[in-house]
Formats: C-alpha cells, structure tokens, sequence
C-alpha cells in the first residue's frame, strides 16, 4: 500500500506539524506536544471538554478542537491510544475551572490513559468526568450496549456537549448532555478495502475484489458479514433497518452523518445518503442537519459509515448552536 | 547471584532484539481480530526502553520507573499501558533495592499480574496476556535458579497459549468477535510468550 | 474496483439528488436536471459565473455553486463535458442581465459544448465571455501554456470571479480577473492508484505497487514520469520546484491548495503541505489562506495536487472575500 | 435503390449491436493516453440512438435532426459532440429529402468531416476521427454500389489506421503525449473503423 508519507516513526509528528500550520486556530501542546487545545485559552468558568484517541482517523479527533466543540485532544500514534501524558496535558488545556469532560471512544488503551489522567487531575483538584462514544452497533448486542465500540456518531456528542459548555452549562449537564447523546446515537459501516498502519508491511485486513464487510470497525476491526457486494440501495436499506431496530421510542426527528471511511468518494456518499434520505422519511423520521462527507475516516480504507442521532429537543437546539473548527462549522 | 539492573538492562535488550523477526506476526495475529498494531506498538514501546540508560540508575526501583516512565510517554495502546503499568509495580516493589533474589520473581510477577488486572478491568480467564503472567507467576514460584527458571517461564507460555487458544476471548476488541476468537492467540499473550523466549534464550516454539 | 453504488447508469442522477437534498441552497435545474444553481435566483443586474465538466470531481464542479463562487454549473456523465443543453440550462440561470462568464477547464469536450451554448445565448442576447481553466504544468510546456488542461487551481478562479461579481464588478471586469487568475495559477499532481469509471471493466490506469506517476491528470492522462514511490518530502521538493520554475516577477505571496486526488487521507495531504510551506517560505514566499483536503478528486483515485495561486493584491483581497458554498466557506 | 430512413435505421441498429464487444475495446485505447471514457460514452450515444424512432421520421433530414437532438442530451464529451455535429450537418443536408442517392453518400461523409473540423478546431492531419472521415469520404467519392461503398469503406478504415499508426496525434488529450501517441490507434479514428465494419457488415479486422 502506497503512501505520501516520510520515515513512519514520524508520521504523527509531521501530520500534526502540517494540521497546526495549515490552522491557525489550533496548537500542539504538553511535553510531547502530543495535545491539541485552540490558540485563544479556554475561558475561565467554562466547562472544558476534552477527547482523544490514536492517530489515523481525521478530521477526528485533532480536528474537533475549536469554538463550540472540542477545548483539546490528546493524540496517539497510529490506532493507538494517547498516552497518560498526552491525556494529562489535553485535560490541562481544557481546565478553566469549571471541570473537564473527558469524551472519547470506547477502547481500552484510551480508557486507562483517561482514567490515570484522570486521577492525576483529581490530585490537582480538577475534577473530571468520562463519557465514552458507544455507537457502533455491529460491535455488541444492546443488552451490551455500553461495551460497543465508538465510531463516527462521537462527532454528535462533541457538538452537543460542546454546544451546552459554550453556553455556560455546568459540568453535570454537560456530562448528562453527552451522555444522552451517545445513548441516541447509533452507527454501523460497510468496509470494503484496508488501510495500513504507516511502516507495517501488510495492510490491516485483506478482502477479496468483489466482497464487502458489514460492520466493520474503524480499526478494521471483524463486523458481522462478509459477502458479496450489492447495489447501494439494498446495503443502506440493511444499515437503516439495523439502525432502526434500536429506535428510541417516541423519536421522529434524526440528525445523519454518511461518512466515508477514507477512500470512498463524495459521489458515493452522496448516493446512499440519497437512499438513506428516502428510508428514514418512510419510517415517519424527519431527517435534519445532514452531514455528508469524511468526518471520521481510517486512512485510506475504502467503504462508508451511517450514523443516526435520535434528536430531543435538546439536542437538535444544541446541534444547531454555533460552532466552529477546521472541519465542521455552524454560524 | 541475584537479579540485578544488569539482569534487567540484558532482558531489555533481547526482547528489544526479538522484535525484529515480530513485529509482522504480532500485528498479523492483532489484524485478526483487532486492529493490527500490537506489533509495531511494541517494537517502538521496546525500543523505548532499550534506549533507556538503566545502568545509570541507582537501584532496581529506580531503573524500573525510568523504564515506566519512558514507556508512559510512548504509546497509550491496551498493551503498552498494560506493560507501563508492570514497570510501575515493579519499579514499587524493588524501589531502593540493589538486587532481588531470584526466588522473589514469581511473587513480582505475580504482584504485576494483580495490578494489570486492576488497570485493566480484566478477569483471569478472559484470554489477555494476564493469563499468560498468570501461568508464569505460578509456574516460576519459588523457583530459585535462573537457568530453571527460564525453563518453567517457557514452558509456561507454551502451555498457557495452548490451554487458552480454543477458548473465546473475553476482554479487549476480541471480546467482540468471542467466538471467531477461537482457534487463535491472543496478540498479548503471545507476545509475552515471544518476548519470555527471547529473554530466557530458548528457541522459539513454532506455534501454528 | 469497487464501489457502493446502483445502476451505473443512474450514477450521476443519484449523486445530484443526493447532493441537492444534502445541500437545499442548490437545486437543480434545466430539461434534463443536469444544471446545478442556487435555490435562490441570481441578483439582477449581478455578472453570473457559470462553469461545468464531467462527474466524478467533486467537490468541483457543481459543489461551488454559491455566493461568492459559481452561480451554476453544467454537469455531464463521468469525465464527459456537460451537454449543451446543459450549458445553455447553467448559462440561463447565471444570467441577471449582466452577462455570464463561462469559466471551465479546457477540456474539448466542454469547450465545444460551452461554444455552442453561448452562441445560443447570443442569440438571446446574453452577453457570455469564455475564460479556460489551463493551470497543469504537466500537461504543456510554458510556451503552450494557453494549452494545458485545467486541474485543481480552477478554484481559485472561481473564487476571485465570484467574489468580484458578487461585490458588482462588470463583465469585463470580471473576465478580466478569471483570466489573470489562471494566469498565475500552477497545479502539479502525482497518481498512487487509478480510478474506475463506473460500469467500466476496468480501471483508468493500472500503476505498479510501489510506482507513481507525477504529472498525471485528473482523468488518469499520463504525466511526467513513472517511477518508484520516493519519500514524501523529496516528493514536495519536486513538485514546488516545478511550480517555482514559472514564478511570476515580483510574486511574493501566494496561495496554496494541497488536494486529496481521492483515496489520499488528510494525514498526508499535513504530511505534504508541511514540507509545501517550508520550501515555499524558503523560496521568499508567504504562504497565505492554504487549503488542504479533497477540492477536486477522481473518484477513488490515489494521489495528491498541490496547486499554487501567485497573489497580486487584488486577487488576495477577493480569495479574502466571503464565500459560501457547501465545500467552502469564507467569512 | 437509395439510402432511405430504413437504411439509416438499420445502419444504427448495427452500430449499437457492435458496442457490446466494443465498449472495453474503446475504453482501453482511450485509457492510454485519454480518460478512458470512448466506449462507455459511445455505447451510450448509440443506444440512444438506437432508441429514437427514426422511422416515424417524415423525410430522411428530419431522422437526422431528431438523431442529433437525443444525441446532444446524452452527451457533452468531444467524440459525442462532434457525432453529433455529425448528425446535424447530414440532417441539414438531407433535409425535406426521403431518399438520398448512394453515389451522394461521399460527398455528404465530406461534408460532415468539415464541419468536424470546424467544431473540433482540428486540422486533417492531427490523427483523429476527422483523418477517418476523410478517408472514407475520398475512398467512397462517386461510388454507387452499396455493396462496393461498404468494401471500399471498411477498406479505407484499415488503410486510414495503418497510416495514422506511427504518427503522432496532434489534438485532443493525446496531444500532450504526441511521441506517447506514436504506435497506438488514435481511440476516435477506432471507433468510427469498428463502427464502419459493423455497419458494412465487414468481419473486424484484427487491429493489434
Ligand atoms: N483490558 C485489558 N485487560 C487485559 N489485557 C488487555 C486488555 N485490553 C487489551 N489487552 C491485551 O492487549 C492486547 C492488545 O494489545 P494492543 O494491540 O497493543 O492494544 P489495542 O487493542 O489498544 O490496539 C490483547 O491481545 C490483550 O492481551
Ligand atoms: N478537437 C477535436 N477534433 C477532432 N477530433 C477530436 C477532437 N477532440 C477529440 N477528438 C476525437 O475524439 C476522440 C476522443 O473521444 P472521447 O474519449 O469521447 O472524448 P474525451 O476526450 O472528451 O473523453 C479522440 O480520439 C479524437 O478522435
Ligand atoms: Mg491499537
Ligand atoms: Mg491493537
Ligand atoms: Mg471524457
Ligand atoms: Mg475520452
């Protein structure tokens, strides 16, 4: 697999050197500069929110940091969590005062960091919270709701937990706020080719030409079948019947991303969204703030992911509230 | 004769050694059912540590937390903060010692067995590298000979890779996917496998 | 290859509908729907900016319809020129009474095409001038500049046009700048991997494992050279040194656009974009308003464009002017 | 016997049959130095074609026009504009006409490369479809068999591609890659000798 990439011990360092050039508006911090936080300091009182996770995956997680989202983001390498470090210097960043909402992905390696950071933290009297993305549904039953994996919906749980801080909220709203937008999120993806970690020799999963895996996980991770590939509209009438079947009840509004995992083009996104569209106004859901495009990808994997954000009230407000970072902007 | 900090710098450097001809495989069996980079994580965590100056530190205590810390600063994976986390218990138990008996080993072991249970939420019998420090901690137990104790830890890691390869994974992404888990080991417990060869200098079993 | 998609024939009809339930501020327009415009008319007495191409580019063409930017676009099949009925369809929403200029890349197939339509439009009494997108230094040598096909830096004539319709200048005027945009406009790409035209049996281009081509086009016309992949930075090196070899007298500061042909994550297009800014700022260049992500794409080809804008003050205060289109904002 | 709107109709109902193993054919010429988009457009421009109801046609120019009409929605590419420019200039030429005598057929292909060459800025010469047309204008000129008209056609495609092979192509895509070009069949020039072969019922000769 080619790459446009230098020596891959440091791809990382480079990738963040280029991302904080190209943005102004964002800052590499902390001993390893492994943490990004926006230029401007966060103010103080404001609840602060912080996320992380291995390298890999932009415009998640680097690119969330910014006005109405993200205070900062501790990186790891490639698929690898951030380190205690790196955790600690992000939660720094994004302590005004107020405490600091630590929301990530649900996988191990991050978990421990955030949580040893977390400690560390408490130490120095900040208090944190945790909530953790759980949205991929091919990757537990529901009654295992809380050990899902977190893919592409965290982005909704960012932008309404960022919203409510920007405007004051406490950090227990905050905290609930997040909470409940991750408990109505829900995503699953279709993959179709393999990324590879930058110097690995081989490319994370191997795939035959005609074969799709529904399920799959951003890191390549198993899904729930392997079969041939079909028309696009009979693949996004399975996501959208997956994702249906865990409809909380009394939901009729829903926010959408139909994000593309890396390789797949605008022009496909556009197609299924097109689908998904159609299916979800059938199933009486009134589709709202779509977003179409990469917004949460693994390098160059090929397929794409849909994720559905059940709306309340309260959170398709705060989905509307202004935010602005590199990748995403509301005024 | 004890274990010394030279006993550890040597360790170091084998299993540093080791991840030469590794790192494939380990990522290969991560890529089965995770995400592939177990192998490179700890190819980098190792060169890490080989690049850490132990020699320079006062004591085993001191060397271990040195090894912990420059570990803590490289890589945030399950794994990684898995084995920081043994360095820091480690670091702990032999803090001001010099020297630690061989006999003590197991009971080390076991003490960083207990920790990266605690660190990292896993039961015994999940199919994670606690089982294989499991199986090496009761298998080395008051051993008191190092070349005998190299023997056991080997054997150990033989026996608790075959005893846990047919059974499902129950912690970690291969929770996920319990039953395709079976018939495969778990990235963590054979690396700890490759890596106790390596340091005891015992030819590395071919294990599929 | 595959691709997540239905009926190749219906391709382009699903990605439009997609597009345009995505994004309500454009709509569709014309006999066969194969012209994109804003959902609100344009302002009469406004010079109206139309272009057009084939699919398979986006965000370019039709992803540019917006204030500031294009007032409507002309879209054909898959790498086809629009039809001219489409142009003339794009040619008649653009119009406010002020004449239209038809800014697209020189392709013969929409040159043709957009020929045809504007003497239709004469016809009707509009007023249509004709500015050619040539910045591929690849595809020319300088002597035959007026002959290179244009690529990722049609965009920033998009953006200077639009802004100075936007703000009232006159046709002329407003041709005038298209025209000096391009002029100092220089794009230069390298191909990883190929693209597939859908419904083809195979891909545009087959390139060894670890070969690149540089210089190759957005179609998957053969560039420079073919060889070995090199580290990234040797990569840059070239391409900037390409770029550099027809710099303008007295340019002193300059735009950029590191663009993703595809496959290409972010990760390298900050990887590319590092390297970019410091020969640039090497070569006496301020780099201003970068833009580095998917501008202008081959569906799923591999591979990366970097595009420089040699600034003149005027051109920089209208790149600097607001703009609102669904792939780009500026305010 | 002349041409009438029946032997049109049965000429492009050959000419669409003849996509099905043409399509990758085109595509690949076109892929080599173009977009690869030749044989997906131009099965395409036929099928539409094919699906106009020329017969409904009162005369055999109105046919034409109604051919270049679907013919322009379907595509916007420089072969399908120029095909189309086709159709408009023989509609214009035949235009209240029901018949058009065989020995004119020369002197109408002469008239439709011209207006070729004015659409498509190209001088004869360049190595494009224009070359072709040309060739099966002179080869044609003031025949009156339509038996001798298709053998002296065909004849004519493989003459016009051999000659051209070794040159350069001088516009189009191509152009830029004018030594590249060398050795290969201009992808246009191709299709209008595949297309010829079917009408004229000619097997295909082997062109490489
Ligand atoms: N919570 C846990 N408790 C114990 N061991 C774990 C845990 N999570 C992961 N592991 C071990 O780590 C290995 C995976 O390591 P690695 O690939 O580096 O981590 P990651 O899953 O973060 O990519 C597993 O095979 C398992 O042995
Ligand atoms: N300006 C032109 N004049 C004459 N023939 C042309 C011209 N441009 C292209 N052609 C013909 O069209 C062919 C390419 O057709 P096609 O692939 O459909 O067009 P495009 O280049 O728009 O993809 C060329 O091989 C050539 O014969
Ligand atoms: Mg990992
Ligand atoms: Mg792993
Ligand atoms: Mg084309
Ligand atoms: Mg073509």
């Amino acid at each position: 697999m080619k790459k446009l990439i230098n020596d891959p011990a440091n791809y990382v360092e480079e990738m963040l050197d280029g991302l904080c050039l190209a943005h102004p508006g964002l800052k590499r911090v902390g001993v390893d500069r492994r943490a990004i936080t926006t230029a401007n300091p966060i103010r103080a009182g404001k609840v602060g929110i912080v996320s992380g996770g291995g390298s890999g995956h932009l415009p998640l997680f680097t690119g969330y940091v910014g006005k109405g989202l993200l205070d900062a983001c501790a990186i790891g390498n490639v698929f690898e969590g951030p380190t205690i470090n790196s955790c600690q210097d992000a939660i720094e960043a994004a302590n005004g005062g107020a405490g600091v909402l630590c929301l990530f992905g649900n996988y191990g390696g991050d978990r421990m960091n955030f949580e040893m950071a977390s400690e560390f933290a408490a130490m120095n009297d900040v208090d944190t919270r945790t909530v953790l993305g759980t949205d991929d549904i091919a990757s537990a039953s529901p009654a295992e709701a809380d050990k899902r994996r977190g893919v592409a919906g965290l982005i909704f749980a960012y932008k309404a937990a960022g919203a409510l801080a920007e405007g004051g909220g406490s950090l227990d709203a905050v905290e609930a706020i997040a909470r409940k937008t991750v408990e109505r999120t829900r995503t699953v993806g279709v993959a179709l080719s393999s990324c590879q970690i930058p110097g690995a020799t081989a490319p994370n999963f191997t795939i035959a030409d005609n074969e799709i895996e529904m399920g799959m996980g951003i890191h390549g991770e198993p899904g729930i079948w392997r079969r041939p590939i079909r028309p696009a509209d009979e693949l996004v009438d399975e996501m959208i019947a997956m994702l249906l079947a865990e409809r909380p009840e009394g939901a009729t509004r829903v926010a959408i991303l139909v994000n593309s995992l890396g390789a797949t083009p605008l022009e496909e996104l556009f197609i299924l969204y097109r689908r998904a569209h159609q299916q979800l106004e059938r199933s009486d859901l009134r589709v709202v703030r779509p977003l179409i495009g990469p917004y949460v990808t693994s390098m160059e994997m090929g397929g794409a992911s849909i994720s559905l954000c059940f709306l309340d009230e309260e959170i398709e407000e705060l989905l509307a509230a202004p935010a602005d970072c590199p990748f995403w902007r509301i005024d | 004769m004890a274990i010394t900090i030279e006993t550890l710098t040597i360790a170091i450097v084998r299993a540093d050694q080791s991840m030469t001809g590794l790192t494939d495989v380990l990522n290969a069996a991560d890529a089965k059912l995770g995400d592939g980079d177990t192998g490179t994580m700890l190819a980098r965590l190792l060169r890490t540590f080989a690049a850490v100056d132990t020699r320079a530190a006062p004591d085993l205590g001191a060397a271990f937390m040195a090894l912990a810390k420059a570990g803590a600063a490289s890589t945030g994976s399950s794994l990684g903060t898995l084995v920081i986390t043994a360095m820091m218990t480690a670091g702990k138990a032999t803090m001001g010692q010099t020297e630690l008996s061989w006999d003590q080993l197991g009971a080390l072991t076991a003490a960083v067995r207990d920790a990266a249970m605690t660190r990292g939420k896993a039961e015994l019998g999940a199919k994670t590298i606690i089982d294989g420090l499991d199986a090496l901690a009761r298998q080395i137990e008051g051993l008191d000979e190092p070349t005998v104790i190299a023997q056991a830890g080997s054997a150990a890691m033989v026996q608790v890779l075959a005893d846990f390869r047919d059974r499902p994974s129950a912690v970690g992404r291969a929770r996920m996917f319990a039953d395709k888990s079976i018939g495969l080991d778990d990235p963590g417990m054979l690396a700890l496998a490759e890596i106790i060869y390596a340091i005891a200098g015992e030819r590395r079993p071919v294990h599929d």
